[in-house]
Formats: structure tokens, sequence, C-alpha cells
């Protein structure tokens, strides 16, 4: 017999992943994609709030800005998807780099408000740099050969290939949350000082978490460039941050599955809700107030107290 | 193929129903106008019912990309109309096109959207960044308004009609002398305005449109600046903007439209047929394409016997189109319908309290235009 | 060490002011205070001596309300205080608290800080009586509170609640890191008060300064009451006390 | 080698206008168990804080065997065998006992910054984790966590996981804090085990605790160094009577 | 230079909403330790108020002769927000603060999207016109550098009246000397007697009813849009982490200096005005963390 502790994240693994590999069946692929894209996203970003204790208000910056990145990288310099959603991804990570060296200089509710306000130099950066396109996005950027003979505009090579990199990206952030470097942060998140004093260069830790949480952060949004063959001002704006972290809060903070079910959820009240127009955002807030007061522990969060996990 | 594919012929109205563009332009008032076109027409095609539906691009490229994009996979539209705002209509025009499905674009005035960017299924219909200027521009150079400073939304729209006005001007022996580039949707335009008056042009274009272009107006009075001796010149002004400015400040005014409803007694009755539709709004030149192209593109099917877009695209090119709105249209290659366009001039309230303005001038569709040759689209190379 | 057996006092004979029983106190999860009890009638002094860290200041903290968590039965003029929020305990009990630290505001200047605690009961010292009480602080009116020397910022301390009109006092260490001279002017300043009927509760370290104003003292260790020693068998209990005291 | 393991000297630092620690030099002898004790406030938590960097003095200097820290980072100290604990409990708390002290003994693989590998190569520690445990009587608790623990045996965690660096010299303020007599003598025991081969920082108010650890007892006041030698000799120093035990001089010669 | 003049002037006219904004920001925070996000939003609400007092209530309520005009609005919508404040921190603000800060900005977060979302349907995401200008502050001052609107004129002159008000009411009155009190110590104030809680409902409301007062000033220049507060809030937060959260004059000050910074920038190099602001905080973090104005930790 499996214990509920092992059989629990188990279920939820064998979940996660005969939904990506049979959605495209039932439902419109372009939103599934969207929806990968955002779950790696709010993944990526998981592993700075849940696992680091820091909250950034600025993730846009890197996901829109890798998204411009991808898209610049392939439409103008003709590279080829891979190697453009990785240059994306790459630059998100030296991105987060400087943004990351900047605002661990302060901390808690500072580190929030520093971050969102370095991410609003990278929107006015892309606001105003030329190949960006400014308010009208970067447009058309050509899906092309996935390896040089897979057609990417085939919707479900298209489609497989996103659930590939998703794939890719939830592992690393799993093994990264378990690995040597994870402990030290889960340490440094419940208690710094004593963390400093064992020998840690916390500071270093910290950066590196967000470096590695702003490249996942880039993956996801070169993808997302990719999949709707656009980059647009939408990634880089402060909603957007905020909007990853509401994922990450609704799915459960610091849990594994959590952000993956909390970006669903969000991407599908969008989709559900188009038609009321901007009340979606009057929901969304209302999603977010009820979060913080009522349950602070997310949705996955909530499950594994209900099942006595320690963690799913 | 012929006949009609899933049964429907389903018409998606794209549009800003709740930003800067969503008086005037789009919104409701453009749903409307397609809906009353559909009506007219008897409600089917070919015996397929028509369908129309419609939704919030929030003046996004990206939004309404991915809108197009479900429509045209999920939804199974036959064409997309409206696409105010020309980033998303060059963005949808572009998308739609390789899905191989028409797109009407209305409300954008983007002249690429015919020129360098046109498409073999995009269709610009009402007026363009080119046409604009023609009459406005050179009215006010002819009276004197040699030197421009431009102040323009900083994006595909406001790029296009800023270059578009300043060939005008230029070709006619004026100089630009600056300009400042300002977001869609801003609220303060004073510091602009006062680069633009330390500039010491004669004329300050408004390369914008809707809000942006009453704010900036609004403003331009505020600081005393049309007192100081310059003068304003609003490249894209709608009758709703006169409106909501009021005489006193608009007065003297003089702009371009597509289509003025009291330029003659077809308009005249067509919107007071529109006013009763949409409960007593008044329809704005944007609004009256809506109703005309829709009503083109139903002809077309019928003409094609199928929705299929080849063939229907095909029949609107041959189709002379003159009707209450475009008086001598045709629907080019490039896409683009040429017609008459009219310089109007803001006179003190009439008897309706839409009579705003009179016309000065009607200007053919073939000045207000460039050649076919002339088309920057690869097209018709 | 011998824990004594507390001797309660039925034999008061006057009434009873304050009440406190069973009384446990924590901060996060430390267990502090592991069942106090004393009591303390109208008009009299006690003192609570015990080592560093027995528990005294937080004894006076938990009175106040100013620990996480609180329980056992605190009585002020036969009304219950244990569930009372923190900002009612003051005015209820006509309670004035001098915290160990004194707890002068640095952003605040003198007369600002003597005019911070609301009133409580009408009959609060008028401030020109309070700055003939600390004629000191009549020439700092206007300073702030940082710049002033510890001395002053006792005093401060004193003054701040003897203006609001408080009948009951809880002074912790007044004396502490003070000049003698000034530690025999405060000396002075209690005898006054008590003479005026103000009934004290005095932490004190200073067994010396003590000694001369309680009618009562309390020993405290671990969290608990460990002795009681009336005013009359000081002298005779003296061995007792330099073992709990002394180191 | 000097005999002195830690060396401050002429070391202040003010908070504002406000001098914490004024000009204090401290001595510490190798292998011994120095205790400093002084009144709430003195500058003895700030003294720990300013030996392990944690904050940067205003002036002086801080040796460590003979060579100069100060101007080392928090961390650098610490993986040179500095290692303090916390007035308030130090724990990990959503970790098991046995990966907290696991923390301290990663250090040395190298490995801290290795994302991309499993934490399971971490289990080639478990057996010395779980012999540190046992040292200070939580082999039993390993797979607890740390939050479940009650607080005097939180505080053994700490002393183990302090352990793991296998420290030169630890600081350790006021351990026996906030505890029962019980954990109070089991604590006191404990650092008089785990002495062997260490020197011994400690701030404690339990008088009883340092009179039986201590070699050497340095009392602060105000931020300045009171007096300093073995126990017998400060607990009757007149100056320490009446700063820090509150007794003045006439009354113990009365 | 007159240019460089003008739009310095222009610049004081954008730190007006800086300064009161970041002052608010800061009452609020020093107290309650919360980084109230929904602050421009809250100045939207400000300015939305005082368009529906005067244009809409009337029709609404049938009674067409009703049109509250700026002068009252100036006093009313403040109180509004005020209370609307006071509601939001008494019934779920209240909740948080024995949790991380971070909550209680997630919360106001929401609550800014719930108000955005709200103006957006019933007015739509463009900018509506204010009409109701007083007639006496119609018209332009010559400055002799420029033409100067009365109305902005007046802005300027009644915020920094209003601010200096604020920091006498905060470093002069007894209610100041509570405030500042429950800053340093509130668990001691609150132990004299002083109910803490209820003096922090009313702060927040103070503060939020800044930002009202904000919105009812800044309605006649700007059109009252949804938007209008919330791409400000986030300069407000680099004004902020320049200034230091430490003082009530730093709040203002900071706020008057970058909107003149922010002026003279555009005369010089005008894309990078948006940027400049948050260019400063960089330098600033880099130089001093702990802000301008701030105490170090
Ligand atoms: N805020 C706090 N959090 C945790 N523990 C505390 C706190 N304040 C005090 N303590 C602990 O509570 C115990 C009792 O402290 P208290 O201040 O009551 O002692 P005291 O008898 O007044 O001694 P002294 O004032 O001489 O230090 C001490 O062990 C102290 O370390
Ligand atoms: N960051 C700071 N800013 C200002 N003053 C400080 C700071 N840290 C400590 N102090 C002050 O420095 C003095 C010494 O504090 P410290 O914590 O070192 O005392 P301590 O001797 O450890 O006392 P305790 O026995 O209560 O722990 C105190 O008056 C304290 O208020
Ligand atoms: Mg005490
Ligand atoms: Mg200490």
């Amino acid at each position: 017999m499996l214990s509920r502790a092992r059989l629990a994240p188990l279920a939820l693994w064998a979940l996660m992943l005969g939904f990506v590999l049979i959605a495209p069946a039932f439902l419109y692929p372009v939103f599934v994609m969207q929806l990968l894209c955002f779950a790696l996203f709010a993944c990526a970003f998981n592993l700075l709030i849940g696992f680091t204790g820091l909250l950034s208000f600025g993730h846009a910056a890197f996901f829109g800005g890798a998204a411009y990145i991808a898209g610049h990288v392939i439409k103008m310099w003709g590279f080829p998807p891979l190697l453009g959603i990785i240059t994306g991804a790459l630059f998100a990570a030296a991105l987060g780099w400087v943004v990351g060296s900047l605002a661990i200089r302060r901390q808690g509710i500072y580190f929030a408000m520093i971050t969102l306000a370095l991410a609003q130099i990278v929107f006015f950066f892309v606001l105003q740099m030329p190949f960006t396109g400014g308010e009208d996005g970067l447009q058309g950027i050509p899906r092309g050969y996935l390896l040089g003979f897979i057609d990417l505009n085939q919707p479900l090579a298209m489609y497989y290939f996103v659930a590939a990199v998703f794939l890719v990206g939830f592992l690393l952030i799993y093994r990264i949350i378990h690995s040597p470097f994870g402990q030290v942060l889960q340490a440094i998140r419940e208690n710094e000082p004593r963390a400093l004093s064992l020998g840690y260069n916390v500071d270093r830790f910290k950066l590196l978490a967000f470096v590695l949480s702003a490249g996942l952060s880039g993956l996801a949004g070169s993808t997302k460039a990719l999949v709707f063959q656009f980059a647009s001002l939408t990634d880089a704006h402060w909603q957007m941050s905020g909007e990853v972290i509401l994922m990450t809060l609704l799915g459960g903070m610091g849990t594994i599955f959590g952000p993956v079910v909390g970006a669903f959820i969000v991407v599908a009240l969008q989709h559900v809700l188009s038609g009321i127009g901007s009340w979606v955002q009057v929901v969304i807030g209302g999603t977010f107030i009820a979060c913080v007061l009522l349950f602070r522990r997310g949705i996955v969060g909530e499950l594994a107290r209900l099942l006595r996990i320690s963690s799913l | 193929a012929d006949g009609v594919s899933d049964d429907t012929v389903k018409i998606g109205v794209l549009g800003d129903m709740s930003g800067v563009y969503s008086t005037g332009f789009s919104g409701d008032g453009a749903v409307s106008a397609v809906k009353m076109a559909v009506e007219d027409f008897g409600g089917t095609v070919l015996g397929k019912p028509i369908e129309v539906i419609s939704a919030d691009h929030q003046n996004k490229a990206d939004v309404a990309s991915a809108t197009a994009r479900q429509w045209i996979d999920e939804d199974k539209v036959d064409m997309i109309t409206d696409l105010t705002n020309s980033a998303v209509a060059l963005a949808v025009q572009q998308l739609a096109s390789e899905k191989k499905v028409i797109t009407i674009a209305t409300g954008a005035a983007s002249s690429a959207l015919t020129g360098e960017s046109c498409t073999a299924y995009g269709i610009h219909y009402g007026y363009d960044t080119h046409a604009l200027p023609v009459g406005t521009a050179t009215a006010v150079v002819k009276n004197g308004g040699d030197s421009w400073y431009f102040i323009t939304a900083d994006y595909a729209f406001g790029h296009a009609l800023e270059q578009n006005t300043g060939d005008v001007v230029k070709k006619l022996g004026g100089s630009v002398l600056g300009s400042s580039d300002v977001p869609l949707a801003s609220t303060d335009f004073s510091s602009y305005l006062l680069q633009a008056q330390s500039s010491g042009a004669k004329v300050i274009g408004l390369a914008n449109a809707g809000q942006d272009t009453v704010n900036s107006i609004k403003q331009a009075h505020e600081f005393g600046i049309v007192e100081g001796g310059q003068q304003l010149a609003g490249m894209l002004v709608l009758i709703s903007d006169v409106k909501s400015l009021g005489t006193d400040v608009a007065k003297g005014l003089q702009f371009t439209t597509g289509w003025y409803w009291n330029s003659d007694d077809e308009s005249k009755a067509w919107k007071e047929r529109y006013e009763k539709y949409s409960n007593g709004a008044a329809p704005t030149f944007v609004h009256a394409a809506d109703y005309s192209l829709t009503m083109a593109y139903l002809k077309a099917v019928e003409a094609a016997g199928t929705d299929d877009s080849d063939k229907v695209r095909a029949e609107l090119g041959k189709m002379k189109i003159d009707d209450f709105f475009a008086k001598g249209g045709q629907i080019r290659e490039d896409g683009l319908l040429v017609h008459d366009m009219y310089l109007l001039k803001v006179k003190d309230g009439g008897t309706d309290p839409w009579d705003v303005a009179e016309v000065a001038r009607t200007i053919p569709g073939n000045e207000a235009y460039p050649a076919l040759a002339d088309s920057g689209c690869p097209l018709v190379k | 060490m011998t824990i004594a057996v507390l001797k309660t006092g039925a034999d008061a004979p006057v009434k009873p002011m304050l009440q406190i029983k069973d009384l446990h106190a924590w901060y996060g999860e430390s267990h502090i205070l592991h069942g106090i009890e004393m009591e303390l009638g109208e008009g009299q002094l006690i003192t609570l001596l015990g080592r560093n860290g027995a528990g005294r200041t937080t004894t006076l903290r938990a009175i106040m309300g100013m620990v996480d968590r609180r329980t056992g039965s605190i009585r002020i003029n036969d009304e219950e205080f244990i569930n009372k929020p923190a900002h009612r305990i003051s005015p209820d009990g006509r309670i004035g608290y001098c915290p160990e630290e004194r707890g002068i505001f640095g952003s605040l200047n003198v007369e600002e800080n003597l005019m911070l605690p609301p009133k409580v009961g009408a009959d609060g010292m008028p401030l020109e009586e309070i700055f003939s009480m600390f004629p000191n602080l009549a020439d700092v009116r206007k300073r702030m509170g940082t710049r002033l020397s510890g001395g002053e910022q006792q005093m401060l301390a004193i003054a701040r609640i003897l203006r609001t009109g408080a009948r009951l006092l809880l002074l912790d260490e007044i004396t502490e890191g003070l000049a003698p001279v000034i530690v025999k002017t405060l000396g002075t300043v209690i005898r006054d008060l008590k003479k005026r009927g103000y009934t004290i509760v005095l932490v004190e370290q200073n067994f010396r300064f003590a000694t001369t104003l309680a009618d009562r003292h309390y020993v405290i260790e671990h969290g608990k009451v460990i002795d009681r020693i009336e005013a009359a068998d000081v002298e005779s209990s003296m061995g007792r006390l330099n073992h709990y005291l002394s180191v | 080698m000097t005999d002195y393991i830690l060396e401050a000297n002429d070391l202040t630092k003010s908070f504002g206008g406000f001098v914490a620690v004024n000009g204090v030099n401290l001595r510490i002898k190798r292998g011994s168990i120095h205790a400093i004790i002084g009144p709430n406030g003195a500058g003895k938590t700030t003294m720990f804080n300013l030996l392990t960097k944690f904050i940067t003095p205003t002036s002086g200097k801080i040796m460590f065997n003979g060579k100069d820290i100060t101007n080392w980072k928090a961390s650098e100290i610490a993986t040179k065998g500095i290692v303090r604990s916390f007035q308030i409990s130090a724990v990990f708390p959503h970790l098991t006992a046995l990966e907290n002290v696991r923390l301290s003994l990663q250090t040395r693989l190298g490995v801290s910054y290795h994302f991309w590998r499993s934490k399971a190569l971490l289990s080639e520690l478990d057996a010395e984790a779980v012999a540190r445990l046992d040292q200070v009587g939580l082999k039993e608790y390993a797979h607890l966590r740390a939050v479940e623990l009650p607080y005097g045996r939180k505080r053994a965690l700490e002393i183990a996981t302090t352990l793991g660096l296998e420290p030169e010299l630890m600081l350790l303020d006021e351990p026996t804090q906030g505890m029962g007599t019980e954990d109070v003598g089991a604590v006191t025991g404990l650092i008089g085990r785990v002495r062997e081969g260490r020197t011994i920082v400690m701030v404690e108010h339990n008088l009883g605790v340092v009179a039986e650890l201590a070699d050497t007892i340095t009392v602060l006041a105000r931020g300045e160094v009171l007096a300093e030698g073995p126990y017998e000799e400060v607990s009757r120093n007149p100056l320490v009577m009446e700063a820090y035990m509150g007794v003045s001089a006439e009354e113990v010669e009365a | 230079m007159r240019l460089i003049l003008a739009q310095g002037m222009l610049g004081l006219n954008n730190g007006v909403f800086y300064a009161m904004l970041s002052l608010g920001l800061a009452v609020i925070f020093g107290l309650l330790n919360v980084v109230n996000f929904a602050h421009g939003a809250l100045y939207m609400t400000g300015a939305f108020l005082a368009l529906i007092l005067y244009s809409y209530l009337g029709p609404w309520l049938g009674l067409e002769w009703l049109q509250i005009g700026f002068w009252p609005s100036l006093i009313l919508v403040p109180l509004l927000i005020a209370g609307f404040g006071m509601l939001i921190e008494r019934f779920m603000l209240r909740w948080l603060y024995k949790f991380d800060p971070i909550y209680s900005l997630l919360l106001t977060f929401g609550v800014t999207l719930v108000l955005q979302g709200v103006f957006i349907n019933f007015f739509n995401a463009s900018g509506t016109p204010y009409p109701a200008m007083p007639e006496m502050l119609k018209g332009v001052v010559d400055l002799g550098f420029m033409k100067f609107p009365k109305y902005r004129l007046f802005v300027i002159v009644f915020s920094v009246a209003v601010c200096g008000v604020v920091w006498f009411i905060i470093e002069r009155t007894r209610i100041g000397a509570q405030l500042r009190a429950g800053t340093e110590n509130p668990e001691l104030v609150k132990a004299f007697g002083i109910n803490v809680p209820l003096m922090v409902m009313l702060t927040f409301g103070f503060g939020t009813g800044l930002a009202g007062l904000a919105g009812v000033l800044a309605a006649p220049i700007y059109s009252v849009s949804p938007l209008m507060g919330a791409n400000l809030i986030i300069v407000i937060f680099a004004v902020v982490v320049i200034g230091g959260m430490g003082s009530i004059m730093g709040a203002v000050v900071t706020g008057f200096a970058l909107g003149l910074v922010e002026g003279v920038t555009k005369v010089f190099y005008a894309p990078a005005a948006n940027t400049m602001i948050f260019l400063l905080m960089v330098i600033v973090l880099l130089v001093r963390p702990s802000g301008l104005f701030g105490r170090q930790s």
C-alpha cells in the first residue's frame, strides 16, 4: 500500500501529464498552449515567492522582455525557434541578474516596490525601443521549423513542442526545489539570520534564485511569443506581474503543483468571462481579496493540509 | 468550394468597446450599424442565417489577434470588421490573411493597411491617413499655415498620419519643425503643447484621434496657445469630438471625413433610421462605413454564391460601391476603397444638435487617395 | 533552592485594590509567568523583587495586557481585567504604567510626551504641580525626547502618568541607571505619592531603595512568587532575602 | 598562535547618536567559556552582532586567531569557524531536525549552489547528522519537524546545528532564556559537554548557569566593560554589585 | 530657459500629485506598516466621485437640478473616500496585520483591480472630462515666461498648503503626537489607554482621504479615467523608495522635487522623462539604500 503522502503527489503528476498529453483532443490547442505558458510562468515565479520568500512585483519584465527578444531574434535574425526561445530565456536571466542585484538590497515590502519600479523601466524601454514596435507590439513572429524539419505551423506539432517546453521547465523547477540549493533556499526563507550564521551567503543564494526564476519566466514568455506569434506590451505590463502573483497565490504558494492549478483557473476564468468585458478585472480582483483573506494557502496548499501532507 | 461553410455566414465585429475609441469610432455604435445592415439585408444570405458576433480588443494588438485566431479556428468566422486602431488592424489583417479570412477595416486609419502591409484578403474601407491630410492640410497650408509641429499618437496610426500629413505640407512648400510622440490615451498633453509652442510653428498638427484629440485641443485652449497665435489642425476629427469640445472651442476648425450625414438627403435619411435603431445615438462616418461594408460584403457573398473567401474577395473587387456612404466607390487590388471625401468646417449650431459643420469641399476619390500605380502594396507590383 | 509556600494575606486590613490569581503569560512560545499570585490594598505600596529575568517586568506587562497571551485572573477594584482589550485597561482600571525602558517617545518633545496619555480620572495632577514636583522638567519643556538625559527621561515617565489621574501606579525599575541624587529625589516623590493615597507596585533591583518605601515585598523567580515578606519582617528575613537576591 | 582566539580592540557601535557599545576591549582565551553579563540594554547582543558581522562596527578592530576579520562578511566568518546562536530560538521550523542539522554539514560538500542535482546526494550526511542529534539527546526526534519540538529541545537542536559547523568559537546568546528549570539544567549540561575542543562565549542572565560554566566573566554596563575576571572575583566587585545586582557597596559591607 | 521654467512649472504641477499621494502613503505606512497599493485607485475614485456628484448623481436620483460642484466636492469627496478607506481597513486589512505585510499589499492590489474594473465598466477606459471647473479659476495667469492656467496655479498653492497642514497636524498637534508615538511604540500607546485599532482605522481613512482630495484636484486637469491612478501609483512607489519612508517632510519634498526633475527632463530628452524617476531610484538604491530621508535600519 502506498501511503497517502506518496499517493497524492503521484496522482497529481499523473493528472497533469495526462492532461498535457490529451488536452488538444478536446480543447482548443492555442488555449491549452496559453495555459501551459502561464503555468510555467507561475511555477517560475513560485520558485521565488514560494521557495525563497521573495515577492517580486516585476516578473512581467522577464516574461515580456524575453518575449520581445525571442521574437526579434527569430523574426529579424532568422534564429530557429528553439534557439530563439532559449535566447529569450537567457536574456531574461541576465536581466534578472541586474534587477535582482539591485532589489535584494532591500527586503520585504521594499523589495516588492523596487522590483515593480525596475520592471517599469523595462516596460518603458520596450515601449520606446525601435525594434519593439511600441504600442503595436512585435507582430508576425514566424513559428518556423523545429530542428529544421518539424513544421510548427502545424497546430499539433506546435502544441507538443510547447508541451515539451513546459514539462522540461516544470521538471527543472521541481529539481531546483529538491536540490541541495533548494534546501538552502528553504532555510533562508524560514530563518534568514540563522542561514547566514551557518555560513550561507544569503544574498548570493537569493540572487541565483532570482536569476533562475527570471530565466524560466523568460522561457515561458518566449514560448508564448512563439505561440501567438506576437510580443506585446501586455506581456511586460505590471498587471501581468499582478496576474502571475494571483495565479501562484490562488494555487498555493510554495507548493509544487499550486501554480499550475492557479494558472489554469485564472486563464480559464479570463477565457470564460471574456464576454463580460471589464468585469473580468473585478472578478480577478475579488479572487485576489478572497484568497488573501480566506485561504492564504491556496487551493493545493489547502488540499495538502486536508490530506495532512507536508507538500504537494 | 461552393455554398456556405458551416451553414452560417458569421461576421465578427472586433472593436474597441471600452477604450479611447469606443465612442465615435467603434463600440456599440459599430455593432449596431453592422446588425442594422444584416437586418436590412434580410437576415439570411443564400438561404443561410447571418450571425454577428463582437468582442473588445481593448486597443491591444495581442488581445485582438488572439481573439481573431480563436474566431477563425474555433468559431469559423467568415469576415472580421471594424478593427479600429491601426495596430490591431495590421495584426489581425496579417493573421486572417494567413488563414484566408477576409478583413474589412473601418475605424483603423493607417495607410500601411493597403500599402506595404497589404494582403490578398485585407480591405480598408472608409478613409486612411493618406486621404485625411489631403483636405485639411492643404486647406491650412494654403491659408498661410506653412510651418508645422506634430503631436503624435505613439503607434502605427499616429506615425502614419504624421508622415502622410508631413508629405502634403512639404509638397505644398511648408516645413515640419518637429514632433512629440505621446502614448495612446494620455490625459495630460500640456508639456507636449509647450514644446510645440516653443518650436514657433504656426500650426500644431494633431496626429491623433478620439479622446486624445479632444484632450489636446482642450488643453491648448487652457494654456492660451490659440490666443497666442498658433493654429491647431486636427487631422482626424469626428463630429462627436466636435460636440464634446463644444462649438465655441471648436469654431473654425476644419477637418476631413469620409462621410457627413448632412451632405445629402440619402445620408440624412440613413442617419435618422440609424438613430432609431440604436436608441438615439447618432452615427459617425465610421458607423456609416460599417453599415455600408456589411451590405457590400453580403452582396458579394450572394453574387459569388458562396462564402469562400477567394470568390467573395473577387466579387468585392468587381462591384461598384455606390450608396449613401460611398459615392463612386471601388475596392482596388490593394484592398483600398477609393471614394469621395469631404472637408468640413465647424459652424455654429444648426437645428439638429449634430448639425455642427458644413461641407467646405468635396474631395474626389482620385485626389484623396494615391493612384494604384503609386500604392506601396507589393501585390500590385 | 527552597520554594516557600505563599502565605495569603487574609488579614489585610484595607480594601483590596489589585488581586492577581494564577497569572500565566507568554511571549510567543516562551512561557514566562507560571501562576503569579499577589494582592494589594488601596493606598499600599508593594515591591516585586527578584533576579534578572525572573519575570517581574512581565508581571506588570501582563497586567497591562502587553504580553502575547495571558491566563488567570486579574481583578482591580473587584472588576475582572483578564479579557479586557489592552487599550481599555488603563482607563477602566485607572492605572498608570511606567515601563522599564521608560517609553519616552523620541519624536515628541517633553510637553507632548506629558500630554500623550489620555486622562483616566478627574483628579489628575495639574501641569503646574507636576512641574513644581519635577523642576528639572520645567526647564526642558520643549526638548525632544531623545535629547533628555536618563534622569530626565525617568522623571518624565513618572510625571506623565501622574497627570492622567491614575490611582494605581505600576513602576518598573525607576531607579535603574540613575545617579544616587536622582534616586533620592524619586524616593521623596514616591513617599509623597503614597501619602496622597496612590496605590503603587514597584519593581526594583535596588533593594535599599525599596525597603524604605514598601508595605510588603514579593520575591519572584522563574515566573512564580516564591516568597512574600511584610515590611515588619524584613529585618528578620534578611538572610532569606540575601539568598534570593545575591549571587 | 596566540593564547587568545578572539580579540576585540576598542570596539564601538553607535546607532544614530546613541552609543550602544563604547570602546570595548575583549579577549577570549582559547578553550575557555567566557560569559558576558550585564543589565538589559548593556550592549551584549550588540556585541555578538558586531563579532559576527551581523552589524558593522562604527570603529574598532576584531582579530580572530591573530587575523584581522573586521572587514569579513557574515557568511565568511561563519564558515571560518565563528558561529552564533540567537537570543530567540533560531531553527528552521518546517524542516525536520535532521534537515536542520544537515544544513550545517552541507557547506562542506560544496554543492550548495548545485540547483541541477538531486538533494538525495545529501543523504550521505545523514549518519553524521544523526550522530550530532544523538549528542544533544535528540536522536529519536530526527524526523520531527523543528516546529513540533518543545522549546527546550529547540534550543538543543540549535546547538546541535551550530556544532555541525565544527566551530572553533561558539557564541551563545542567552541559551537558557525562556526555559523551565529542568531545561536549564539540561542545556547547562549540554554546554558543559560540547565545550571539549572549542571556545564558547555566552550571554546569560541566569547567574547559576554562569557560575557553573564560565571561566571568565565580562560585565558590560551601558556599552562599556565594567569588570572582568573569574566569577568569584567579579561577583564581589562592588561596581558590579551596584550596577548589575543592584546592591550598593555600603550594603555589601553592612 | 523659458522652456525649462515652463516645463518646470508643469513638473511642479505633477509633483503636487506625487507629493500628496506619497504623503498619504507615508502616513499609512508609518503607522500600519501597510503599503497601500490601492492608493492610486482611491485617487482615481476620488476624481470619479467628483464627476459623479456633478454630472451623474442628479440624473440617477431623478433630480436634474442636483449638481454638486467643485467646491463642495473638495470637502465631500475626501470624506467619502476616507470612509471607504476605513471600511477597507476595518473589514479586510485588520485581519492581516499579524501576517507578512506582503499580504496587505496583495489585498490592496486586489482592491485596485476591483475599483478599476468597476469604473471601466460604468465609464469605459477612456477619460471623461470633468466639466465643473470653478469659473473663478478659469483662464490663465501670465507668469512672464509662460501663460499658466489659473486653476493649475491654484492646485499648486492649495496642495502646498494641504501638505503644510498635514505636516502641522502630524508633527505639532496632540493627534499627531499620538500618531507619531503609535509609530514608535504602538504597544505602549495602547497601554496608555489609547484605542490604537480605532486610531489605525482613522489614520488609514485620513491617508486615503488625502488620495481622494488629490483625485478631486486632478479631475479638472486630467480627464477622469479609470486608469489614472494605476500608472501613478508605480511612480509614487519609486518616489517613496527614493525619499525613504522616514518622514512626512521627506515624502512631500521628494514628491515635489521629482515632479520638477521629471518636467525639466522633458526639455532635454523627452523620452527619458518617464524613466527618469526610476533611474533616480536605481541610483539612490546604489548609494543610499534606505532612501534620502529614510532612517538607516
Ligand atoms: N519580548 C520577549 N520575548 C521573549 N522573551 C522575553 C521577552 N521579554 C522578556 N522575555 C524573557 O522573559 C523572562 C522574564 O523577563 P522580565 O523582563 O519579566 O524579567 P525581570 O524580572 O523584569 O528582569 P530584568 O528586568 O532585571 O531583566 C526573561 O527570561 C526574558 O528574557
Ligand atoms: N538597531 C538599533 N538601533 C538603535 N539602537 C539599538 C539597536 N540595536 C540595539 N540598540 C540599543 O543598543 C542597546 C544595547 O542593546 P543590546 O541588544 O546589545 O542589549 P543587551 O545587552 O543584549 O540586552 P538584553 O539583555 O536585553 O538582551 C540598547 O539600548 C538597544 O536599545
Ligand atoms: Mg525587568
Ligand atoms: Mg540581548
